[in-house]
């Protein structure tokens, strides 16, 4: 395995795949060929690439909920019931836990045992155990583009099952579906893998079929400051690119203050595009996910949660809006309560859709710190590439130069702390070894000593505990009680 | 009075690390020796890390739903390997779907579990019961 | 009657109290001194004035719901219920429609029905009715400030009532409880028994009692502009502060853009500090109303549309807010779900309340185009009064030149129709007799002509209907279905 | 054919005035002719109105709750004034609190109503309902 960002030989892919293929059953039922004629006989309504590229013209933003069972046949009646009874514009079918460590033997179990009891033992659709025929089952019982959400570190034969089984979205990467979702996968071997991922949907582009793929936007999904998931964003969306990728969706995690958020996800999309601008015919679209980190247990408090990601998303003009549901604090959701959240999004979304957040000075301020402080970690992770992103992000990650807070990895320095400032914009207490300027450490500094002093406390690691479970508490700022 | 050994981890294919950081600290604070294995543990992880510290209690933590798998069998593999006087807490997101509480929390006592707590509680409770059942005054 | 606007001898008062005391049974229980000592006896967190100037220096918004049932024991319960489980700052006792229409007769009918049906058969609380005694029996079993709501054109008995009573917040005026609330009740008469309610309240005042004043904001509820709803409360503020009062909180009820609603509620406090100037130590605060028009069936969507009224009016930095329910289109809502509209609303405020809506130039055109309007207004109507504010009102009425959107009040012009432009904020389609400059009907015009281009249609009544119930549908501009 | 009189108003201490507005525009484009009297009307004022213009229909709408008590002995007294053949039609928020539908319904067609009506309908509805009732042909 010799990692570099360039785009993999044909030869190269076919070599590998023999490999991928054989990792389970249902691997030796995929056929190019067959996959690409499929693909040209589902009607337009089912493809992704095309509803986000109409969205975006149209300027609106879409509703997709998280979802996914254990059984084929209750997970279309799933879906079904939440594009009817919520109006979902966009469909996910979400991988179960088992299969994203690719446990299928456990995965396998776990359908057993769901027939048994007759309900879900498994959080999401082991789509590898079902193969295609049980993928193509779902996209065939569905009426809109279907996307694939999981956290697989190694997504080959996953992504190699669900596409030939027609869908048209994928989402991951190597450094979004790692460092949040495994201990001990070294990011060379996870890259590597999406390399294989991403060259994968490049032949699927280089024969007329358009495939969307979507980083992981919220990574760990608490307090992670914009320019943290930006950088990862970009990266994933170059190393994308470079394997043949065209249709990609950049995704953000709410952090709650207006301004913050929204000057995210313009800056994602600045930024995006000033570094892609090197590949031909990329079309970008964002992605806003609601709040992502802990959630009031009260439904009431929820919905109030949710209408705020949904009203974000709406003043950002995200392409789409990932939808909670008032369950979040209470584990995997009833599909009424999926519906639920879909229709209190999309109520706001629609109401909000003709206003506009407009350009007041802080916006610009915000999205001026958000591109230095991207561009100031990106410039690093090139130098220590010398000029190939693979290696640098490798390099990177090694020297805490891409840090992610909160994440579980081994691989990643976790030496950041974020906390939020007297706003509830989210900023870096302790920036670790990320290679900021002065002027971002003093902006953070002076932003987080402001709170410090209203709050009559030194910014610590417990404001960033109260900060965890602000929203949760029903308060955004974790100030402690007076 | 000596330290009482916890052992801390999430159990399965479950990768919520900011609770078990969170849980980590709360618990240090409080006084007790954390042992923390972490996220993405399996049941000999949680089993071997107790056996080599001596460890007085297991704490999992499950919050993706998948709990009631993961922990079949837990407390008689805990039993083979000498542990049957280590106290076995868990918590969380134990099942798929919004159940009824009482009926997981039987679920989980009649596995050998001796506490079972529900999602969105804070730290200090289990730090409270832990202090009663090892006998510790404040 | 000899309508002006002066402040009334204490002489005239006490002559026409006489009168009012006799209009039912338990008027014969009021007896000043002693009111007036009954509130020096009320602790301070039950005081509405005292409340409302802590939470204008803190800048924080407070919550408060409708609600009111038949029985006295059964209404204390509700609100209990809506303090605790639904953590409502302020509370309100909502007047049932017979006492607003001072029949105390049908009330005293639908008491007794209540009982033998063991549920409420009125739509509020009949506190003539109930007397003082029942009214404190209210007061003393809650730790919140109470407020009367109501909607009642002569509400002089049950001012002295409730006052006496306890309660520490009035709400209404001559106008806002007249044209909404009455078919053929004059203005002239009105404005004097609302005279009468100022004067009263600046008894209580004069004897170190400040009893919160109120004026109606939402006038009809439905697409009212700005510049109508500020005039009148403007208009009402300025008449109550003649006679004595000191506490005022001016209303305003969302529109659904946000620039228009936040530049509503800062040009009412600001126009109104204006006009208010001659009087001294008055405490201005304001109070934004949640959408008050057709609301989605749905109880999801409903949590959208309560949830963005909850962000409005955190972000305009009210001082505070009228809560929706649930069950708003289906009538007068159950405890619980009154309890869910203000948990979805206290999650938002809260989360909101350490951020601001900045000027970014839209803003300011918008609040410069408001004050223009509500002072071309206003202007008039001084005009017409020959500098008396109160006849000045009723000449304005007779001319149209104050004129509010759908009221059923015979003495209303009624030429007026509202329309919402293309980012939904509501203009003047027909502005009827309004003494507007060129420049604001141009404003107007333009604004609306850039819809009707966009949903190539005239302007139209098609077009108010539409928009009358596009938030029921889910939308906020009520376009044509393509 | 002759155009068919419908008498609308809202009744009782009721002020909901905009639903009444947009009804009269409704029927009016729908081809009947519309004697409304307005918000807070009496039922003396339905009844007065629908034998001085010899209606067909007399529409009553309820948005405030008080409709139950508000309604109680109507048909009677259109009886009494001669009215028995007069079709009458509510509509509305007409009980207080979330009621079950079908026992609000059935309380109304017992009280003596043709038609009754939830919240939230479209005119659509009650005029395809007039245009059955009174046997008027697209």
């Amino acid at each position: 395995m010799k990692l570099k960002n360039k785009k993999w030989s044909l030869d190269k892919f076919m070599q590998i795949r023999e490999e991928v293929l054989k990792q389970w059953d249902t691997g030796a039922e995929v056929d190019l060929e067959d996959a690409i004629e499929y693909h040209k006989s589902l009607p337009e309504q089912k493809d992704m690439s095309k509803k986000l590229i109409e969205a975006k013209e149209e300027k609106i933003t879409l509703t997709q909920p998280r979802a996914g069972v254990a059984l084929i046949d209750e997970h279309v009646e799933l879906l079904k019931f939440l594009k009817e009874e919520g109006q979902a514009d966009l469909l996910p079918t979400t991988i179960d836990s088992y299969t994203r460590q690719n446990k299928y033997q456990e995965a396998e179990e776990g359908i057993k045992q769901s027939k048994t009891e007759e309900r879900s033992m498994l959080n999401g659709f082991p789509a590898v155990n079902h193969g295609i025929k049980g993928c193509r089952k779902v996209i065939e019982s569905l009426d809109a583009p279907v996307q694939v959400r999981h956290g697989t570190p190694d997504a080959r034969l996953l992504a190699e099952i669900t596409l030939a089984g027609g869908f048209t979205s994928y989402e991951g990467g190597g450094i979004s579906y790692n460092i949040p979702y495994a201990k001990d996968v070294s990011i060379e071997k996870t890259i590597y893998d999406w390399q294989y991922v991403d060259r994968l949907i490049g032949y699927y582009e280089e024969k007329g079929i358009s495939i969307n793929r979507e980083p992981f936007g919220p990574l760990t999904g608490t307090l992670v400051p914009p320019s943290i998931s930006h950088s990862v964003a970009i990266i994933e969306g170059l190393l994308a690119a470079e394997q043949g990728v065209k249709n990609i969706t950049l995704g953000y995690g709410q952090c709650g203050n207006l301004t913050q958020d929204v000057a995210a996800i313009q800056t994602l999309e600045e930024l995006a595009e000033e570094y892609l601008s090197e590949y031909d015919d990329i079309v970008l679209t964002t992605v806003f996910h609601q709040w992502m980190g802990g959630f009031p247990q009260d439904e009431s408090q929820a919905f109030g949660v949710i209408s705020w990601g949904g009203a974000t998303a709406a003043l950002a003009q995200a392409t789409k809006v990932i939808v909670k549901t008032p369950h979040e604090a209470l584990g995997v959701p009833t599909k009424e309560a999926n519906a639920q959240g879909l229709k209190t999004t999309k109520q706001v979304v629609n109401m909000l859709k003709d206003q506009h957040f407009m350009p007041n000075g802080v916006l610009e301020k915000e999205k001026e710190m958000i591109k230095k402080e991207t561009k100031e970690i990106l410039n690093r992770v090139f130098e220590l590439g010398k000029g190939d992103l693979a290696k640098g992000t490798v390099r990177a990650f090694e020297a805490g130069v891409l840090d992610i807070p909160f994440a579980p990895s081994k691989y990643n320095a976790g030496n950041l702390l974020p906390a939020r400032d007297n706003n509830g914009a989210v900023r870096y207490l302790n920036h670790g070894n990320l290679p900021f300027s002065e002027e971002v450490i003093n902006f953070n500094k002076e932003k987080l000593e402001e709170r410090g002093k209203d709050e009559e406390r030194d910014p610590s690691f417990q404001m960033v505990i109260d900060d965890i479970y602000a929203i949760g508490k029903g308060m955004l700022v974790g100030k402690p009680r007076t | 009075m000596e330290k009482k050994t916890l052992v801390l981890g999430v159990i399965g294919s479950d990768v919520h690390a900011i609770g078990n950081r969170i849980l980590e600290e709360a618990l240090t604070k409080a006084g007790f020796e954390i042992i923390n294995i972490g996220v993405l543990s399996p049941q000999e992880d949680f089993i071997n890390a107790a056996v080599e510290t001596d460890a007085d209690v297991i704490l999992v933590s499950s919050l993706y739903g998948h709990g009631e798998i993961d922990c079949q069998g837990f407390k008689e593999k805990c039993i083979e390997a000498g542990l049957e006087d280590v106290l076995l807490y868990i918590g969380g997101n134990l099942v798929i779907g919004k159940q009824n509480w009482e009926e997981t929390k039987k679920k989980f006592l009649d596995m050998g579990f001796d506490r079972v707590y529900p999602p969105g509680i804070l730290p200090e409770e289990p730090i409270a019961d832990l202090k009663k059942d090892l006998g510790i005054k404040e």
